[in-house]
């Protein structure tokens, strides 16, 4: 587990760690190795392994036996164990044992008792440090202001957070790593947030299905009945459903899935990060099919995607993938407290019943607005015009099976235009973050949680004088700016954590005639982008450059 | 009557031009039917449009669903008028839970194959019986894959030859066994060409306040008429043995009563106040034993015995949406003031995290 | 149902038909429009519709009094309507009526009853015509030697012979339009043919399960045994089948899978024709993936690829897909007599219980020889060291799992290897069918069924002086050569059956640098390329040019 | 013993130190297990090395194969020299299928847990039972998703609380009743923490000519240890009421006989002349009667009592290799020259399709 604490706020993974604290024998070699040079290693005193390297402080702790002491139930003591570092660390670093204590009030939401157990530990460990280490390291916290007001969340209770103020009305989903925390969310948040306090009733409903294909299977009836549904999955998940996405995206139903993206192909690393679907799903489903995919940069776009996602899918009604991944997704990162919802929900083309009668009925897929979206009924409307008959199948504008290539060719004419109107919107609501450097020849772009190590290798490299532009993707179809933003550089590096530099192909593919200016720096190797990989990837292609 | 296109008379014809709810039987009806003449899924439509006329089922609260095959291609060919989901191959359960869950107070008539349900299907078939989700699910089968012309499904009978498919060597899976193997609370049995107890089953599912299962045995005539198959109308009029005669009394329309066989024995009330009654036959079947329901099952399907009737059933069993606790609005109709939170506890939740 | 006659021999689809028979009352309209001015068009005389084109040869006949009078059993008089169209036909082309009884012996294979009753009908309604009818039409067919030796065969029994002789020895399937006919075909082939004559037993096994997933699931596992096996599918069952996909590209186990390519998205058109998978087998599977698909472009090739298919999956130990269409699997062609197989069969890498012995132990995923491909082991080798862990988890080189990034990236930079391993190779047994032009500016790159149309579009637009290369596609990963052949013209036309134009992209993201030179050529109505479409297409683009 | 790390002395290790092949128990071994501490998945790794080693199974002519789940992990704990396949979630029937007919002579043995098998496995499940393949299918069954940490499965108890997952609302599936429904010929029941009956099981099994279903209830110590689950070691213990006790008698092993226990009542032949001796217990249970094996597992769900011992068995139906006629040599063995027909035979067909 790592913690990332820079007075300049960065909060990328570093390939060496400043101080660490070895927690499990096991590793403990590779936790030795991993320590920076001039850091600091914290480890129990009977650890047992030869710990010569010069260049490290060491600091060794009875662990057990201050632990042992005092914390009486045998069950709790591996976790007395970690209280213990916590007191190191805390006299290592200088830490307010206030400080602590306020935050294991936090952690305990106000428990007097453990917090009382939990701090013994704490300040017996802090004062047999005081009287037995000599601190011969450089490392110190102050508090600072940069983080006041800063909320600490993980990217899928953030997703979650972002469905409930979406007004998602039905889940319907299946565990599995690292996506089921989603779930989690929803199942903490909605109770409190969403039990309708006239008849105390849920205005939500969550259903563990029996698996993928179900799970999607439900969100897909539920959004065809008019509620806001979505699933959470992984990988393995997204390949299961294919065939229902491919239905979503050609019968025209809202959808949101959420794929937070762990290391594939096949069940691959369930716990190590990658962003492997990209193209996966954007291209999922059998013949032509293309999806609308959102790009959460970080926690705070995980909550704001999270109920835009909605109006999207109903607006354009279709699927909605919005793909967070492992690294976001389970790990806490800082953010600044999320912004309420600026917009009214778009619940998208639906006709009442009074509409019908004026109307004198409707054609389903007829593009009668000129943006190739369709006119929609639900269940349950009250007008004998109301119904329609909903298909996989070939159909004609009102819905009817028909083979005629006319009318097929003329579906998935309008289906393409509606893409382009899908571009367009996303260009509103999700468009590319874009830093243009003046003077620079070369620029980035990049995608998702590698925003926080490319903002730092940026940093580095600018104060190294290399003139940097960035653009940071945050939807698919992509948006037509970023062709002008690749116009004006000369060479373009695609910075992506997936072994065939999946959004380097999508960007390709979206300027032919630029192809050549797009250059992979992608890697593949289950850990979260450093500052240090991508900076000292640029600058090797730029020498061949 | 086999063959019948929906839109022919039916036996139902007698009744008063419009129903209860001052519909004709003409706006039960759906578009003409593109199967096969004589195909027993066509028989099993026009039983639905008889018994949702005769019920006074509001077809605009009214949902239909189905798979794949020609099974389920058929809820084109009745009620026009309520919204159709014509979904994926074996899919069509989760469909039905996610709609029905947005929407808990509709009504709900699901159409699948034995190949929709048996093979591809099995696992959410015997899911939505878990959770028991309120609708009415019909099996049209006939032992076959016909769409995709005459293959073998898992509800083909051991030893039967096929056409194209050969000699089967496998155990037909029983669906009604399944049924209750997974809970479901009213398991029956029909043959397509027995119009009037096939309607009487399907009102009598309609009222059922869960998932009903009718495992209707519908001929193919195309790929699976051989006399010898179970599934056949030769097989189906000889060995049609009735466990019980069943009479769906609605609470609330009497008029539509055929006065009761005699010896009555069993009376069944739905959670509705409706009341099925069951007229024993000589079998003497007690539908709400359990053990009976698949002891009769078990044993029929050893002698490849051809048993219909309400099989099993257990009303009381709270269905998904009970489960769920879902209010009188359905989640699909809440305005967004009851879907969105307000900011003040979107403010308070993030002072907590700060 | 389309029959194309020409003395050139030319095969496609055509837009107008010269001779219409209607057989149909509902489509009576349609097929009467669909024939070409100065056409013929043949009809049941008590047929109630206008037939007032001045431009039409009509031919009423009366079918239903032929039929009933001579068909006594009711259940075959349609098909006896039929025989009075052949008959009439007959007639009208002059077609001796000996060779139309031969053909009845053929199709009946020899059993003289059902042949003589037909040719009643046939005589019947031949002589009929020629007392009724007066020919106004141009038409008349001559026995020619050009077809002769030829065979009529349609793509899917193609395919399964070629299995056959592959030695597939285990299918797993499920039924789907239009891929049954190649399960079918197997069924009818291999107990003729593989019954083992010591044993009487059978040398294969066919399970038909219970889904798409089952059926790729049970080949895999009978892969891993050591058995060549094989699926057949189409759209929905390629989605349903891409966790699976992923699994055996990333454990490295053969499978053949046979997509008869329907028109997708979703149920799309079950008896419509399209290339709309072509990216998307490429590409199958959630995470890093890339799948060899091999493109037969007529029967004889569909039979080629039906067995090399097992050699090249075996050799490279991962899933190969054959990607057929409707019109070719499912609709008679003409072709040479297959070829036999002009290699022994390429079991590839592996171990016997000796080698194992002399090697002492394996690593299964070690790259020993420089082709990045591994050697395996098949269950039941009696040695102590034959057995291997398969997972779909990450692995190291002895198939251990492992979260070590360095195995993690290690394995896929020897996939990656491998897929190049795969492209030499397939550029020996299935490369580029390349016609170079001098002096043409223009080229077409095409694959699959289109090869019909464009044949004969390059003769017309031969004829109208303009000069086209041409290259046809039959493997992905795609050739090195077909950049050398891009690089020898201006502008290249991607002609293809799809809405996205996804082999265009594949192209494109092949050759960067020559992304733009490569033009979309694509239609996705549901029917075969014609001649007149591609000709036309091409001229069209050309003005802009 | 719960908790017994696979490698831990078991109550057979008073066997001799080498078996009937003589390979010693170490060759049975895996790796070190990396599960739970108290895991009961590894006291059932543990009873399959017993098992192999005592019945003398070649290591080398068996094969392992698993989904996805704590429960799958566990194949690579025990027999080490016997190539594995952990296969995907939900999936291991279909592999197995494929890999048994491509060599349909080795002995294979299959670990599944609750959710792989009862959620999303329940169809391959269901169709390999009615295909009636010959392996040992164990299903680890602890009524949580263990490795996903605590969500409900589709067997946990009606009614049962879990720390993350909450109130469990829904009956559980009964995997022995579904696999008897299914057509399973060897159905049956154990407990993890009962290491002679648990042994015995798989013994037998290992002898069956067909699928094999060993429903283990296996508690998982991190996320479903409550007390009153029924998949708990407590509520085991209490609860554990065998409807027999088995053992199993290899005909060539005599050696291994445990002497019977008194009143032994059935003695069940399978296909290879192995015998299974069931001495009942005042539950008096005939395994052989099918109506009797359903009735009760579903009175036993009713109550949820904890049944185990075998269950049902009928050794008499084919399995699929035999259905399929497969010959002596392997498919995935043949030499070349039995899989590609002769130039003269394509040369035929060529011209009988000029
Ligand atoms: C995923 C998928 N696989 C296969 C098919 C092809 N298919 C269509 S219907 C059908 C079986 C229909 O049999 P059944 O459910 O018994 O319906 P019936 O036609 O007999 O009424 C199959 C295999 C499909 N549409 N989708
Ligand atoms: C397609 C797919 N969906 C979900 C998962 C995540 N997952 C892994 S194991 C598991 C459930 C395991 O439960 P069970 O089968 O009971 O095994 P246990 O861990 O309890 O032994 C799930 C949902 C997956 N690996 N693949
Ligand atoms: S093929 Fe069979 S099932 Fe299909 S429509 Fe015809 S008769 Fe009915
Ligand atoms: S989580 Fe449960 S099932 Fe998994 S290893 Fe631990 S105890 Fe066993
Ligand atoms: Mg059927
Ligand atoms: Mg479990």
């Amino acid at each position: 587990y790592w913690i990332r604490a820079s007075k300049d706020g960065y909060l990328a993974r570093t390939d060496e760690a400043d101080i660490v604290i070895s927690l499990n024998p096991d590793s403990a070699i590779y936790d030795y190795a991993s320590v920076k040079s001039g850091g600091a290693f914290i480890y129990a005193e009977d650890l047992k392994m030869s710990l010569d390297r010069k260049d490290v402080s060491h600091y060794p702790i009875p662990t057990r036996k201050i632990a042992n002491a005092l914390e009486t139930d045998v069950r709790l003591r591996s976790y007395g164990a970690n209280m213990v570092y916590v007191g190191g660390l805390a006299w290592l670093l200088g830490i307010d044992l206030k400080v602590i204590e306020s935050s294991l009030m936090f952690h305990f939401n106000g428990k007097a008792k453990p917090v009382q157990s939990n701090m013994k530990l704490v300040t017996e460990a802090y004062n047999w440090a005081a009287a037995n280490w000599k601190k011969t390291d450089p490392y110190r916290v102050e508090p600072m202001d940069k983080t006041a007001g800063q909320i600490m969340i993980d990217g899928n209770t953030a997703s979650a957070l972002g469905a409930v103020y979406g007004g998602v009305s039905f889940i319907g989903w299946y565990p599995i790593t690292p996506a089921t925390g989603v779930a989690d969310g929803l199942g903490e948040f909605l109770p409190k947030l969403r039990t309708d306090p006239e008849t105390g009733k849920p205005t939500y409903a969550i259903v563990q299905a029996e698996d993928e294909l179900a799970a999607l299977g439900m969100v897909i009836g539920a959004g065809w009945m008019g509620a806001r549904a979505m699933t959470s999955t992984s990988g393995p998940g997204i390949s299961l459903m294919a065939e229902f996405t491919g239905y979503a995206y050609f019968a025209e139903i809202p959808a949101v899935i959420v794929d937070v993206t762990r290391m594939g192909p096949s069940t691959g690393l369930p716990t190590r990060v990658s962003q492997g679907d990209v193209m996966k799903a954007y291209f999922l489903g059998h013949g032509d099919v293309k999806n609308i995919c959102l790009l959460p940069g970080n926690v705070g776009e995980c909550f704001e995607h999270g109920w835009k996602a909605f109006d999207i899918a109903e607006h354009i009604q279709t699927p909605v993938f919005v793909l967070s991944d492992l690294d976001l997704g389970m790990n806490n990162h800082m953010s600044q407290p999320f912004a309420y919802p600026d917009k009214p929900m778009d619940r998208g083309k639906v006709l009442s019943a009074d509409d019908l009668t004026r109307l004198k009925g409707f054609a389903r897929y007829r593009d009668v607005d000129g943006d190739a979206i369709g006119w929609r009924t639900l269940p349950g409307t009250d007008h004998p015009l109301a119904a329609y008959f909903t298909r996989g199948t070939g159909h004609n504008e009102r819905a009817a099976y028909s083979e005629k290539s006319a009318d097929w060719q003329g579906n998935l004419d309008r289906l393409a235009r509606k893409h382009e109107t899908a571009r367009t919107l996303l260009d509103e609501v999700a468009g590319p973050v874009i830093e243009q450097v003046d003077g620079a020849e070369i620029a980035i772009i990049s995608y998702g949680s590698n925003d926080f190590g490319v903002q730092e290798a940026r940093a580095r490299l600018a104060k190294e004088g290399h003139k940097i532009s960035y653009l940071r993707v945050r939807a698919l179809p992509l948006s037509n700016s970023i062709k002008d933003f690749v116009a004006k550089h000369k060479r373009v590096y695609v910075v992506e954590m997936n072994q065939d530099a999946q959004m380097r192909a999508l960007l390709q593919l979206h300027m032919p005639d630029q192809a050549t200016k797009l250059i992979a720096a992608n890697v593949c190797d289950g850990l979260p982008l450093t500052a240090k990989w991508i900076s000292g990837k640029i600058l090797e292609e730029e020498k061949k450059a | 009557m086999p063959g019948a296109k929906p839109g022919a008379p039916s036996p139902a014809a007698a009744a008063p031009k419009v129903n209860l709810i001052g519909l004709e039987k003409n706006e039960y009806r759906g578009n003409e039917s593109t199967l096969c003449n004589g195909c027993g899924h066509d028989s099993i439509s026009a039983r639905i449009i008889d018994a949702t006329y005769e019920l006074g089922i509001r077809p605009e609260q009214t949902i239909k669903l189905s798979g794949i095959g020609c099974s389920s291609k058929s809820p084109a060919y009745w009620l026009n008028r309520s919204h159709g989901f014509n979904s994926l191959h074996g899919r069509m359960p989760s469909v039905a839970t996610g709609a029905l869950m947005a929407n808990h107070l509709l009504n709900a008539i699901g159409v699948s194959g034995d190949g929709d349900t048996g093979s591809i299907g099995i696992g959410q078939f015997k899911h939505i019986l878990r959770k028991n989700v309120r609708m009415v699910y019909i099996v049209e089968n006939n032992g076959v894959y016909g769409l995709t012309k005459g293959q073998f499904s898992a509800t083909t009978d051991k030893g039967q030859e096929l056409k194209y498919a050969g000699h089967n060597d496998f155990m037909p899976i029983d669906l009604c066994l399944e049924a209750i193997a997974s809970g479901c609370g009213f398991v029956a049995r029909g043959f397509a060409g027995n119009a009037k107890q096939v309607t009487a089953l399907i009102k009598a599912a309609l009222n059922h306040n869960g998932t009903a299962l009718l495992d209707i045995i519908s001929p193919c005539v195309t790929f699976n008429n051989k006399d010898d198959s179970t599934k056949s109308y030769a097989w189906g009029r000889e060995h049609d043995e009735r466990v019980n005669d069943i009479n769906f009394v609605a609470p609330y329309d009497e008029v539509q009563i055929e006065d009761f066989p005699a010896g009555v024995e069993k009376e069944v009330e739905l959670h509705n106040g409706a009341k099925i009654v069951l007229a024993k036959t000589d079998h003497s079947h007690d539908p709400t034993d359990m053990f009976a329901a698949m002891r009769l099952l078990a044993e029929a399907r050893e002698k490849q015995q051809f048993i219909t009737g309400l099989i099993y059933v257990n009303p009381s069993a709270p269905n998904l949406s009970e489960v769920l606790n879902l209010g009188d609005v359905p989640l699909a109709r809440l305005p967004a003031e009851k879907l969105r939170p307000s900011a003040e506890s979107l403010a308070k939740l993030m002072a907590g995290m700060v």
